[in-house]
């Protein structure tokens, strides 16, 4: 789960991460009353969960009170990368005088968190990896010690901080580091971490994803995600514990298992289809879990077939077949159906499809089921 | 022969009383693995899948008391970590978790601690292992399977079954069928796996099923190329996911230019890995030997 | 450094650990008091930093504010030990069905702190250790993961707890395990941990041993420390940074480093004489604390001769001479001295010790000092 | 030939722009150590030792630009478990912490992690080592000590100095003096030492000085008996220390009825390990043979 940039960094500055005085409204007025509390020169950012906001003209400076209602207003009425701004983070402005970037997320290879640090802020870190990668500077934190002093030394020494920086950037880099420990984050991240003209730091920008796995121990948290960034299906799905990613193609998929179903499209493409939908129902589904997964695929008007592809282990496949036929109750599908069940109690889960009055074509084979529900995705093939 | 279980494993299960613990332990027990304790705080002296398995309180009471040396870990995530160590503090040397949605922080925590430790992590969040014939851990369906010479290790679930089942369909059997799991931090690695079959004299191919993110299947192609003498197949899922999204629970995503199924599927062809268009063209090629 | 009852009790409270409903009081009136607010039986008991205050008559039962008032005065005038009792407190009297022991300790051993749990409460564990150490039952504390939910299972059904008694007995554990990190603890104990009539688990006793070297992080805790339970002497000496204990026989000591002050204690005794006390002058002395010492020493009536043994390594001779005339400069010694001095800046330390106007015996081995200090407490020997 | 340190050891001094730190290097570089770097951080780019030594912020840069394989750390107690773990995670093979008075919980966690590493710390809140005419790092004064056969291990500070002084006094050179500190948690124990030097060819003799508090003597009477066969002899400070009363910063303090000095004198006396009345009689039975 993304947090806005506003969250990340009130969440960095309880554990003693300076950020700018600000505050976030949701219409120019609020943006303009913010500004005049502030007394000086404000930026104006959108807080939409993409990147590119500069480029997109999401990130503006204003002199003036008026002028913060003013590009609050072209703010707010922008939609960025396809997400409309609903929010804008009114900051005073900082005296930027160098920009460094800061971050902190999981290594897969190393198997623990790895704080980065890089001179060249301000710019996204893949871009400094691809084109600077020796400007960027890494430290590995051993999760029984935590991050240690002479780590943060290390990286201020190696991203050229003078002696008197050395302090300050020490303790960002430490409460950057609980906060990221805190909240289960899988990236936290300022973006840039700037020097200002009186020599302070200042977190000017944050970023912060939740490991979702994490959240059960953060309800303050859960209760954060901005629904405005999903579709109404998307935020369906993730409420029954879906995957779900919505996708161009004209095969509706419900499969158990994201490598199944990643290679359910794949195969779908092979055979000249295209799928419209990733979707998972996860391990050990439950009828009911099937059922909302059958209901948001049959919701979408490009669906032209429906394939089924469950692979039983954890996952039963007659509590498949339940969900199923509970979605048929409510939805009457008037697509082809395409289901092939496999694996654990599969026999009673072909029972009970064969009960039911929507007729389902069959199929054995990955490949068989594939071609059958492009087949009957052009019309080719009659349930 | 078969590699990390076998006729000989003495299996523990732990969070044996719940749903999905009991109905996999039964199985378990069907397909001949021998089941001989149950562990679920609080339910010990009782009895598990009717009757069959004695149920402790601790994984320590239940080593002492049957002399258990594995583990199938099935217990709710946010208790799935503890389990883990748990069974590392009282001696089991193999440890295969199939509880899917463990923090990863917690993993952080449990690998570093693993890594000074003599256990061996399968998982979490994985199917388990299966070698046909002699036991199944985990979920795996059995009658998928048929003995044979086959190797497979799979970072997928279900996927792996669809492999195993296009490989038996063939006539292809397995010595073991390991599934180590999708998640961002596991216990056991595909480089782990494949140094296990390339030492096992009975394992003669071996089969690789990866997916999209991170870059464990280009380690694997480096590993083979330095280090494996038997042929490997391999098939890498995704090649469709659009970059960007996360595809499920397993993690799969893909960020920047790096994990993509085009990197992967080139570093293993780079090495002389076939790979497969499709699941059940795995089946062919290693027909072809 | 040793805290009272009452203050360990209290830290384990802000942990989660239940503990009897109570308070302090210094005067029999003020137990009164506490004991009318508690509406029923309590338990009157002294705080003085020793054990064997049950025994000694020092906690009692009382049945009403009256017998309280009376209970207190009776142990308000006692002494236990040798120490005064200053302190009672007044407890609500718990219904005990059964003791537990519950503590923690470091384990030199293990390098590590092990938790200890028995089913014989309410008797020093070391009684138990002595006469039934099988109902010890201890699990190791791996300082990374901290005290797991399965230790504490195992450590519940190894004293015989019954299910209904172990979540809260883990979260008894927990806590005290909590608390012993927190503040720097070489000792947490519970004893006993009682199961009372209606079932539930209360500490109705505590104790707790800070390790003094994790003090600087505790400011609070060590302004608790109770200065009534040292000997005015004892007091300067650890404001001075050394480590004194008053004995009881004729000639002072003042060495540098533990192990060789006690050997020089040892070697006097060899020699057939008795040590009036140990002083260590700890590591790298600087002149002043060597003065503090040196006062302390000739402050003690009995001592009859003094005997200086330094061997220098990041101690230096200079530094230690320096000190000793500087005392001299205050308390004219009555008493004959012998001086021993080696090592770092040895001939420096000598060189000033030969400028004072008092005469000191030297010597070179420290059998030969030892000797020579012996047989000036005897009046043998004239400086 | 020496155990630990010799004229091959390239020496880093951890905290060396510090009172001690300083004084301390200059009797090492005067002793003829290889001082070839110092660490104090904020302190990077200048100089130590009237311009001898090279100070560095991090004990990282100072490895990579001065090969240093072996550290000792002055630093205050507060501080010093991080240089231990700075010195650990920079490679460092040997760590001496002069350091008195770090917190027990710190050392807890700085053992458990070295326990995962390759390097090896002495101390904390000992005097160091002495190789005679080779190398001297710590605190120890070299000029008690000459060059022989006998190695010496020490849990006490000063007590050591005068041990090796009445060694040398009597014309008994030493191989190495080692003291590995009193604290609860120290790096390198007795055993580990004695491991050492019965596998030292130049080692002949060893003698030990041991004190009341915990069972280390008794753990070192043990291994006595079951691994060496090069003659000990020892010598245990605290007879006469009251029971229960703390001696001293070493924490040396007898509970209960273990850790005193005749249970400890019993244990040596026991598997034929002879035990000195006063340190200066050690010298007269090392001259024994």
């Amino acid at each position: 789960m993304k947090l806005h940039e506003y969250q990340s960094k009130r969440l960095f500055a309880v554990h003693g991460v300076p950020i700018p005085r600000g505050d976030v409204a949701t219409t120019a007025q609020g943006a303009g009353r913010i500004a005049e509390e502030m007394r000086g020169p404000v930026v104006v950012k959108s807080q939409v969960l993409v990147g590119g906001r500069g480029k997109a003209g999401g990130i503006r400076l204003a002199q003036t009170p008026a002028e913060a209602v003013e590009m609050a207003e072209a703010i707010l009425s922008l939609e960025i990368k396809g997400l409309p701004v609903r929010k804008v983070l009114v900051d005073e402005a900082a005296d930027i005088q160098t920009e460094i970037y800061l971050g902190i997320v999981v290594d897969r290879a190393n198997r623990r968190a790895v704080m980065m640090a890089s001179s060249e802020g301000g710019v996204e870190i893949e871009e400094v990896a691809r084109t600077k990668p020796d400007a960027i500077k890494k430290v590995s934190i051993d999760p029984f010690l935590g991050l240690r002093g002479y780590q943060t030394l290390g990286l201020a020494k190696g991203i050229g901080l003078t002696e008197e920086h050395t302090r300050a950037f020490g303790r960002i880099a430490q409460g950057l580091y609980k906060a990221f420990q805190a909240y289960d984050a899988s990236l936290a991240e300022i973006n840039p971490l700037v020097v200002t003209g009186d020599g302070k730091l200042l977190a000017v920008d944050g970023k912060m994803v939740i490991d979702d796995n994490g959240l059960f121990r953060h309800p303050d948290l859960a209760e954060m995600r901005d629904v405005d960034e999903e579709t109404p299906t998307e935020q369906q799905a993730r409420e029954a514990g879906l995957s779900y990613v919505q996708l161009e193609g004209e095969i509706g998929c419900m499969v158990n298992g994201a490598g199944l179903a990643m290679a359910t499209m794949d195969i779908i493409k092979h055979f000249g289809g295209a799928p419209a939908n990733f979707l998972d129902i996860g391990g050990g589904a439950k009828a009911e879990r099937v059922a909302t997964a059958l209901r948001l695929i049959l919701e979408d008007p490009n669906v032209r077939a429906v394939l089924f592809n469950v692979f039983g282990g954890i996952t039963r496949c007659d509590e498949v077949a339940k969900g199923i036929l509970t979605a048929f109750e409510e939805v009457k599908p008037t697509v082809p159906l395409v289901a092939r069940l496999v694996g654990t109690n599969e026999a009673e889960g072909r029972e009970l499809l064969n009960q039911s009055e929507y007729r389902l074509v069959t199929a054995t084979t990955l490949a068989e089921a594939a071609q059958k529900a492009v087949a009957a995705a052009r019309g080719e093939l009659s349930a | 022969m078969a590699i990390l279980v076998d006729k000989n494993t003495r299996l523990l299960v732990q969070g044996i009383t719940g749903r999905e613990g009991e109905f996999h332990s039964l199985q378990m027990i069907e397909y001949g693995t021998q089941v001989v304790a149950g562990v679920t705080p609080g339910k010990g002296g009782g009895q598990a899948c009717d009757g069959q398995v004695p149920v402790f309180d601790t994984v320590a009471e239940a080593v002492a008391e049957t002399g258990a040396n594995a583990s199938v870990v099935y217990v709710p995530a946010r208790f799935a970590a503890d389990a883990i160590l748990e069974a590392t503090d009282a001696g089991i040397q193999l440890i295969v978790c199939i509880t899917e949605g463990i923090p990863t922080q917690d993993m952080v925590l449990v690998r570093a601690y693993l890594d000074q430790k003599e256990a061996r992590l399968v998982g979490p969040n994985c199917p388990g292992l299966l070698s046909p014939g002699q036991a199944k851990v985990g979920i795996m369906p059995g009658h998928i399977a048929t003995t044979g010479s086959v190797g497979v290790v799979s970072r997928s679930g279900t996927l792996t079954y669809e492999v195993v089942y296009a490989l038996t369909a063939r006539g292809i059997g397995q010595t073991t069928c390991v599934g180590i799991g999708g998640d961002p931090i596991i216990g056991t690695t595909f480089i782990d796996v494949l140094s296990l079959f390339e030492d096992d004299p009975l394992t003669e191919q071996v089969v690789l099923i990866g997916e999209i993110g991170g870059s464990d299947e280009e380690r694997a192609a480096r590993f083979i190329a330095e280090r494996m003498s038997k042929p490997v197949t391999a098939f890498v899922a995704g090649r469709t996911a659009p970059p960007g999204k996360r595809m499920g629970h397993a993690g799969a995503i893909i960020q920047g230019g790096t994990g993509t199924a085009e990197e992967k599927i080139a570093a293993f062809e780079a090495v002389g890995v076939r790979v497969a268009e499709h699941p059940e063209q795995i089946a062919d090629l290693v027909a072809q030997g």
